[in-house]
């Protein structure tokens, strides 16, 4: 397991990284759109401090976290929203599509619940190559009622996969709350019905979130198969980019605000002994000038070449 | 009478609104359709009108609500259907093939399948490779539904009219550019706009042009360009893939013997091989020039301005292709 | 409830139908494929015999129970076979494909797991229409893996909406075993998933299928929502025509036959005295009988007029 | 050295084991591939060749498998997917649309998909709507996709061979006809047929004829029926449609001036119209005659005998056409 304090930075470093893309959108200096993951830092932070070098992501749509948290660079990543040659995907895929292979990272995915089948097949693969890694998906609350998400499960099951089943429960689904998307209100529940261990995690507390898929990664390398943990959070920001965010309260999201993940470590951290407030402003300020060179990185980047428009489709 | 002026979002949220007052068996279903009003508003506040049993916020399951529509209208009510993007096409395609489009030819008249899916497609906002589709060509390829593609807001209120009351799958694109594009639009709610009748945009002797959806608008703003510089475009809006009004292409081409079109999709096997073919087979006699597709190339469409805008149709790239196919 | 006699009847007329089926298209008579429903007759039998007469029924690939037992005429589902213009699709169906909106029943599907969303709609216009009446769907063990299972399952319990869940679990789909197949032992688990009861009936007695979709029924009636039934039963003959049946001993089918839905009602209706041997005879040759004018009428049936070929794809 | 004469379907099993053999990366997933060796036999005896990890049967659960296997190709094995039936691609269409075929285009060249999905198109066996259809159009407009349609015995074994040791997702279109037609096929483990190169079934000057897959067959046995009624027909089988070979097809229409395609699929946006189309953008001056294109109508496929064989191209209507193309 890393160590505390970079778990806490890099829960501040997603944090300050989604905040500046969306300033940068609301200026207009990038284009399209972007689901911030404002709130849910616990989850990817958690998550690949569990995690050996060999494993593999696959991400969603809000992926921005998972990526960082798994080693991803700020300024590569920046450089793709702003449609730079030295993006990820050079300008190609945007805020939703980037991988970086080397480092288990097997990119985003734009298809709700399209990740799911993917991260199985890469345990298939770990299996059939007899590696020792295991997938991990992360997905949400919403993909959750995606036929792919039942199919991936199954298959998972049936096969004894080394899959670790990653499922954010941040409340809504862009304005849908889970209670009008799912007939249960633990989605957990549903690993029962494929025959393998889920169980809820609180996905505010990042050691919980470690802990937990700690455990599920020992199952998996031990050749016990798959689990579904739902860690439930909660998305601070709104769904993606121009969000008026009219299904849900501001009341709601201040009480929610008050106990997201980084406060909550913050003080645990505090109590410990391990931070203060001239220590936390102090990395809070290196966090900024970390995304601050990625600005500046991407700014000062070439934009890709358009006489390489119709490249790369085939090997 | 002045007409009002509107917008293509508004148009469509006046359709639905209007259909569903005039028919109790009409509703609507789809992701983030209620309070959210869906991802580009067009059901907006008719959650407050007409109460979430007639508005029905989905689970994302794609393939499931779509089936379960395909149910319902086999069995008394009109759904309307929003998929949030047409990219998620190939999620329902199945229903849409195997099921939908075969139902009344295979069990016969009892089987009608008054079913509505309306879907933004198109580029030009930067969403990337999976947001940015138009795969209306698989659609074409599917026996069974039809294909309405309007391009202006009286269009887009009229033909969803239309849709809502075939008694047949429709499957109702829309266009992430054309939302917030403003025209007149009629008041009256029993206008309607017929299938298979193309728009003529422009009268000209040179070149026909065909288009349809954003593309159409942009043939519309290039045939005006293209008249500055002394070329006469017939500029034909298609309206409706699925019937698809040949009639007026095959005049058209009789009287310009020149044809481009214009398709925001990827080239190979898109709509346009099909309108050509066509042609060929029609007017072949009367072609003084090979048929010329502006379309995107073979690629996925990039998220980056810079690419996207590279690899979409322009209306520059429009006067450009024309006045080759003019000059050539 | 229907009488007794009359469902044992319904049961042997399907066994029969699907034996002539069986013997016309292994003498060339009828081309195409057939998926015979030989052993599970006390499913579609016991289901029908619940309902009312606006439920609607949404079938499968192997349907011919379910719509003999729903009141399908064995004449113009015979013609169907025998691509007749009598024939329920009129020759453009087939075997899988036939339907009679007139008594509830919605068709058949070819796509397997097609049909589970379609009842649900159905379920969803009866209550969108305030009618009383369910929706019906039937589906087998291997369906229950498609994703469409999953997003209709969950969006008939967050819709609350009237649905019989029918799974024929027949041990197989075409040669996988369920246990290959699935990661858990009874599908009807995975009602939990959804927030609804599920329960596992003795598919190869009849009176308890009546039993439970009783219950379903008025659950689904009083607007409590879903049940999801899972059905035992055996599929006595191969999954389609020409099946080797390579993937499981004519052991185990032995054993199967035994205790067939056929021979255990006849057991029971003898021991209440409602049934003797000769009485047996009897109506064993009026099912032959009637089985005989099916295919009568069928061969007797002119041809569909090819020049209608292309008329009937729209309105 | 004489060539065995072996089937389609013994040609296609031989490939998938010599594969394996060559690459222990290679392993066959699918529903029902193991005991019972596939719905047509294809894999039968390959469980007990190379075990159960290597031959994978699945859950019906075709969406789930094939993002799988795509999971899988990312992640260093190559998988080859059966799909039972053609008629289900749109059930796995949104993994090859929005996943497989984008992946190295977006993500760049460490996003390599060494995926085949195998799967069987095609009518002529009564199998109904949902179980004849052939939907390789659809693909064509997917870009990223490679589509491969062997027609002969010694095809299907090279072509697999090619198609598993690609580095990119490959569709692979056998045909329920194709399957129990023998052919000579070479032994050599080491031979492939390489993607992209049309092969001329016949030479002749009077027409050209375009085929892939079963169609293909079709015209290789009406191309000698129209030399004996003094027709010389140029007929090539595409084999790939992704790479497409236009240049043979072009060089041929430039020698006979008169072209006819002959597809099974519903006509409207089928392959024929992109191949018409294309060859009309490059040769346009040597046609003497519009293209004609022999398909299905728009109609779903029915299940009688009578009414699949009045809707399906066939060796007389092949014939026909092509007399009146060549007399036209
Ligand atoms: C197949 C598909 N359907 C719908 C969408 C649009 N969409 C993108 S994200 C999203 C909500 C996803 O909710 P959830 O899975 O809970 O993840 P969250 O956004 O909350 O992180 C929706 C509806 C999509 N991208 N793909
Ligand atoms: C989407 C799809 N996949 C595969 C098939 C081929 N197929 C037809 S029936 C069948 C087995 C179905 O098994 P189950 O659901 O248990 O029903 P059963 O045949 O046992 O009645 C299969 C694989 C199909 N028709 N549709
Ligand atoms: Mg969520
Ligand atoms: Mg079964």
């Amino acid at each position: 397991m890393k160590n505390e304090l970079e778990n806490y930075r890099m829960m501040v470093l997603i944090r300050r990284f989604e905040e500046t893309i969306e300033r940068l959108f609301s200026q207009g200096d990038v284009k399209g759109t972007t689901h911030p993951s404002t709130g849910q830092e616990a989850v990817p932070v958690g998550v690949c401090a569990a995690l050996g070098p060999g494993d593999m992501i696959t991400s969603n749509h809000r992926g921005h976290g998972h990526f960082l948290a798994r080693g991803g660079d700020p300024g590569r990543m920046m450089a793709e929203f702003f449609g730079k040659a030295t993006g990820y995907s050079g300008g190609r895929g945007g805020s939703q599509l980037m991988a970086d292979y080397g480092i288990g990272f097997l990119g985003g995915n734009g298809i709700t619940g399209g990740n799911i089948p993917t991260a199985v097949g890469a345990a298939f693969s770990a299996k059939y190559l007899k590696r020792d890694r295991v997938a991990v998906c992360f997905f949400g609350d919403g993909a959750a009622n995606q036929g792919t998400c039942h199919e991936a499960m199954n298959l998972a099951a049936v096969w004894c996969l080394p899959v670790v089943f990653v499922c954010e429960n941040n409340q809504y689904a862009m304005s849908t709350p889970v209670a009008a998307a799912a007939g249960v209100p633990d989605l957990a529940v549903r690993a029962a019905g494929y025959g393998f261990p889920g169980e809820v995690v609180d996905g505010n507390d990042v050691e919980a979130v470690t802990a937990a898929v700690g455990l599920a990664r020992e199952r998996a390398l031990s050749g016990r198969g798959p689990t579904l943990l739902e860690c439930k959070t909660y998305r601070l920001s709104g769904h993606s980019r121009g969000d008026p965010r009219r299904y849900r309260s501001r009341g709601e999201e201040a009480a929610a605000r008050k106990v997201c993940p980084i406060v909550r470590y913050k003080a645990v951290l505090t109590a410990r002994g391990l931070l203060d407030e001239p220590a936390d402003a102090d990395l809070v300020r290196d966090v900024e000038e970390q995304v601050a060179q990625a600005v500046a990185f991407a700014k000062n980047s070439p934009y890709p070449d358009v006489a390489d428009l119709e490249r790369g489709v085939f090997a | 009478m002045s007409e009002r002026v509107i917008s293509y979002t508004d148009a469509l949220r006046e359709a639905l609104a209007e259909e569903m007052a005039r028919d109790e068996t009409v509703f609507l279903m789809g992701e983030d359709i209620a309070e959210y009003g869906g991802a580009f508003g067009v059901t907006r506040g008719l959650l407050d009108q007409f109460g979430r049993e007639r508005v029905v916020n989905t689970p994302i399951s794609e393939p499931g609500f779509t089936g379960l529509a395909i149910g319902a209208a086999m069995t008394g009510t009109r759904p309307v259907v929003e998929l949030m993007f047409m990219d998620f096409l190939p999620l329902v395609a199945d229903q849409l093939l195997n099921m939908a489009g075969k139902l009344r030819y295979v069990f016969g008249e009892q089987a009608g399948c008054p079913l509505v899916i309306r879907a933004p497609g198109g580029a030009g906002r930067c969403y990337g490779p999976t947001h940015s589709q138009n795969l209306e060509a698989w659609l074409l390829h599917s026996p069974g539904i039809k294909i309405v593609c309007p391009s202006t807001p009286a269009d887009a209120k009229g033909l969803l009219k239309s849709a809502i009351r075939d008694p047949d799958p429709v499957f109702f694109m829309e266009h992430k550019m054309l939302y917030p594009t403003r025209d007149e639009v009629p008041e009256n709610p029993d206008l309607t706009v017929p299938f298979g009748q193309a728009r003529k945009m422009c009268d000209g002797e040179d070149i026909t042009i065909v288009a349809w959806s954003w593309m159409a608008a942009l043939v519309d703003g290039a045939a005006l360009e293209l008249e500055k510089l002394g070329v006469y475009a017939d500029a034909l809006d298609l309206r409706t893939l699925v019937p698809m009004d040949m009639e007026a292409v095959v005049a058209s081409v009789k009287k310009t013997g020149r044809l481009m079109i214009v398709e925001e999709a990827v080239r190979t096997g898109g709509v346009a091989a099909e309108i050509a073919c066509r042609v060929f087979e029609r007017a072949y006699d009367c072609l003084a020039a090979p048929v010329h597709r502006l379309t995107l190339p073979d690629i996925p469409i990039s998220a980056s301005p810079l690419l996207e805008a590279a690899a979409l149709p322009s209306v520059e790239k429009i006067i450009d292709m024309a006045l080759d196919l003019v000059d050539g």
